[in-house]
């Protein structure tokens, strides 16, 4: 598994829907999720290079985040990447279950730090049942647990928009935040498109 | 858009820029995007550090000076800031006896406070983060992200900035900011939305005749929205939400009419009359004031009201000598 | 349209109420409308009065206090106020020194104020009217109504305040409102138009892709409507037209980067920052500023530049102690 | 001549035609001539009494406008119908000639004041002719000359639209003020109107 596509891939995606993923945030948040991503994630391709181990191109992105993005998605963002990285560790070959390794400890460190349970209307809402997802379809190969991941999150981050927000910017609009889908879920799925990309290339 | 800019990327920094200019109390650094009172540290001074998304100016880099904060990190517009930057305030005006973090209550700032709270600590500096949250729009609940930070953390700043200034101890510091954010509430409304300008149009779309109630200082729409009202019935509004969460009545109380931005003073006066006949029709007088742009959120019209219950040493703090470009008296 | 306002009719009392609640330094009569220096009249000093069209905020009633105005009088929505009303102005801060008037060039301030100052003196005060004359936009000539007064009022206001505070006569104060008057060039630049609550519409429509240059401070037109521009091509327009009627070369400036009411401050701190570089490419330095809404036209985004060649007496005129709602230093 | 009967109507035909008098001043000045002008008139209308002389109508009605208008207009037309009011005396009744002497009074007085000449924009564009003509019909009869200062008027405050402003707010857009009609003529339009409908119905 390539990691450094992967970042590299996220990025060009993110940069792509900015746009989109902003609107979203406008409608029930502070309109600037799509900024906020590209700005970090610019700053993290940037920060990147091809020879670097896996585990540590999925730290330096992590760290990257949180230092550039600012808002609750760098440090939210970045400690998934981090922690991701510190699962893989030093070694050169990520296989299919060392990368589910990673994805886990990614949404444990997002859940520590905000909070969030699923149904919470936010970012969790794609990452957990993506994490599942992939765990469970691993033996049958990176590609094809990524690719069973990504279909999650974006189920994961459809069924976000009848829910009630209960974390972030969109619970302060109560029943209002109802009917719109979370940015951060949004981009999530961003997340394991570029995965199931890189994953099925290589 | 229109917007007195140059690129919508540097708005912050050219804004800083200028503070770095006008303004030869402070030093600004457009590196670690800082603004310091220049003669920071004071050894022995407990250091008072805010920050939080741009947008809101004078909150907070108008605020650093005498007897306020010794330090603000101004994020993107309404972006928290980032963890590297706050570590920096907090080192530049650490001397010693501890720094306190004033923190308004939004997802990404606690959390981009926090890490740059664990990252002081590793070099030593006690860090006390003191979070507000008096928007009484907002439902409290321990299962949601609680309530937002919003006008009383000008009170905040400025109260705890002067018992830091006169010697307090890092314990005190905190313990007087959130006795502030305890007593204080606040609610806004907003007659129009604001445009982020990386987002380049407005964050929400209201109609000729409807307003925003409990709106945040984001960007982010409020509670409810209903049609026009008069500005009786808005402050109406306001101050009975304020009322029932924190009942006023008996009560010696400082008043914030915050314009958002982009509602003229004369408005903003005009509710501060109604808030007057409002608060003595409840029992309550006012006997410290602000009328005017203190916490804004871009050129959004509108107007947030905050009230604090005081104390003869609330008092006191609030009317000891500031000097800073948003707030200044007695110096 | 959509203002916090209660009845359109009464929004200048409403926010005269306001005041009158909220500053206790202040004496504001609803009836007679003025807004006085609660100390006034003092015997032997000489007393400084100004008014105008209401929308201006915090020109005028913001700037009496201390040091500054004895009283303003203020008009309906940029409307001249009336001789009676400039009359009780002018008596209440009268103590026998004489009261100057500070007028903005517009038909209808000089007419009023021209006819109030007549019936002054059949009171038996002397009354010396200064008129304002700043903005550059205008074309002069001894055939039209001249230039219009805009930004330099806030530095005459205060120059000559600080003058009449500390015991200057007559002469001296009235002489000391001219010079910076003819030292002082102002040019104005709108991106939205603003609406008088009693029109209920916007005064001129302006497209997306639009600005107004060199505008007056009452809703007018301007000049010259061009494409948007960035900040830094705005404040080369205002300066190059300010330098090109009184060259800054060589000079020490006090510089205002003044909202028009609509704008937040984080973008009138870009605009300093690029007056900064701009003066300092043209070889002159800037050694006092304000950044600021301090003479605005209701909730007009854009911002004016007012520019006063200093000298060492205007310097320390400027740097006296200012107390008043809308300007505040050294005490 | 009652002149009682021409200030009321005179603060009627404004009060009716504010809107489009503020239109016509926010074109080219600052979108406040109706409200003044019937701030002002509303104001003296209510001063007024049908027992008053007929000059001291003319003057009590100037002294209001002055006191209630502001603006330029304020002072401007208070000086028109004070100068007006004091040519006429103690007179209890007025005829054509002595309207005349007082309408060329206030003219005067505008001039004085304000110090603007025929074709400087101003309200003078219409009173100045409306003067001329009515003196010059007053021997056919107040209601024959009033009508013909009507139309002077009229035609003096078309007139004004093809004009440059060399004073008034509108001097300060300069070539831009070309192709608008003064918003001061097109009240004294009014007023000329106001004195034609009560000589003809008296
Ligand atoms: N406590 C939390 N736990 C997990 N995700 C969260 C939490 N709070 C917010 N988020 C995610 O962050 C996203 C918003 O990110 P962004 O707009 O960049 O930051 P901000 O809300 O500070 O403006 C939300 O859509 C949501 O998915
Ligand atoms: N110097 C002048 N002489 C004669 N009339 C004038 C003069 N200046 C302005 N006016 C008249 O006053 C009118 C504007 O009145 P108004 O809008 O009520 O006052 P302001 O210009 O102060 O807002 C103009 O249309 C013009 O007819
Ligand atoms: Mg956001
Ligand atoms: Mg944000
Ligand atoms: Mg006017
Ligand atoms: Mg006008």
């Amino acid at each position: 598994m390539d990691t450094y596509a992967w970042m590299v891939r996220f990025a060009e995606l993110v940069s792509a829907d900015a746009e989109r993923l902003t609107r979203l945030d406008s409608a029930i948040g502070d309109g600037d999720h799509g900024s906020n991503l590209d700005r970090g994630m610019r700053a993290a391709a940037e920060a990147l290079s091809a020879d670097l181990p896996p585990g540590k191109v999925l730290m330096t992105a992590g760290r990257t985040l949180v230092s550039k993005t600012g808002g609750a998605s760098g440090p939210l963002y970045g400690t998934a990447l981090r922690r991701a990285g510190k699962a893989l560790g030093d070694a050169s070959e990520v296989g299919a279950v060392e990368l589910g390794a990673a994805l886990r400890a990614a949404l444990e460190g997002v859940q520590e730090l905000g909070k969030a349970e699923e149904g919470d209307k936010t970012m969790v809402d794609a990452l957990a049942p993506a994490v599942t997802a992939y765990e469970a379809a691993a033996g049958e190969g990176l590609a094809a647990a990524a690719r069973a991941a990504l279909d999650a999150a974006e189920k994961g981050a459809e069924a976000t928009v009848p829910l009630q927000a209960r974390k972030g910017r969109a619970s302060y609009l109560g029943p209002r935040s109802v009917g719109h889908q979370d940015p951060g879920a949004a981009s999530t799925v961003l997340l394991f498109r570029a995965l199931a990309e890189t994953a099925a290339s290589s | 858009m229109k917007k007195l800019i140059d690129a919508v990327d540097d708005v912050v920094l050219d804004a800083m820029r200028g503070m770095a200019a006008a303004h030869p109390s402070l030093r600004v650094d457009l590196e670690q995007r800082v603004i310091v009172r220049s003669d920071a540290p004071r050894t022995g001074k407990v250091g008072l550090v805010s920050g939080g998304g741009s947008g809101h100016e004078p909150l907070h880099g108008g605020f650093v000076g005498y007897g306020m904060l010794d330090a603000a990190c101004p994020g993107e517009v309404f972006t928290s800031p980032v963890p590297d930057q706050i570590l920096a305030a907090t080192t530049a005006v650490s001397g010693g006896a501890g720094v306190v973090h004033i923190v308004k209550n939004y997802t990404g700032d606690v959390l981009n406070f926090q890490m740059a709270a664990e990252l002081a600590e590793d070099e030593d500096i006690e860090v006390v983060p003191v979070v507000i949250d008096d928007d009484v729009a907002v439902q409290d609940s321990t299962f949601t992200a609680g309530r937002r930070g919003t006008g009383a953390t000008v009170f905040a700043e400025k109260i705890a900035g002067a018992l830091a200034e006169s010697g307090g101890a890092l314990a005190d510091v905190a313990g007087v900011a959130k006795e502030v954010n305890e007593r204080s509430r606040s609610f806004g409304v907003a007659l129009t939305a604001c445009t982020v300008p990386a987002a380049g149009r407005p964050t929400f779309d209201l109609g000729e005749d409807e307003i925003e109630l409990g709106i945040g200082i984001h960007g982010e729409p409020g509670r409810e929205r209903v049609g026009l009202r008069t500005a009786i019935e808005i402050v109406d509004a306001a101050l009975s939400a304020i009322d029932e969460d924190m009942p006023l009545s008996g009560s010696e109380v400082l008043v914030m009419v915050n314009g958002m931005g982009g509602t003229p003073l004369m408005e903003l006066y005009g509710a501060y009359a109604a808030a007057e006949k409002w608060l003595a029709g409840h029992g309550a007088t006012i006997s410290r004031r602000l009328v005017g742009n203190y916490v804004t959120s871009l050129e959004m019209a509108g107007c947030m009201i905050s009230v604090c219950r005081l104390t003869p040493r609330l008092t006191e703090l609030w009317d000891a000598p500031v000097e800073t470009p948003g707030l200044r008296w007695g110096r």
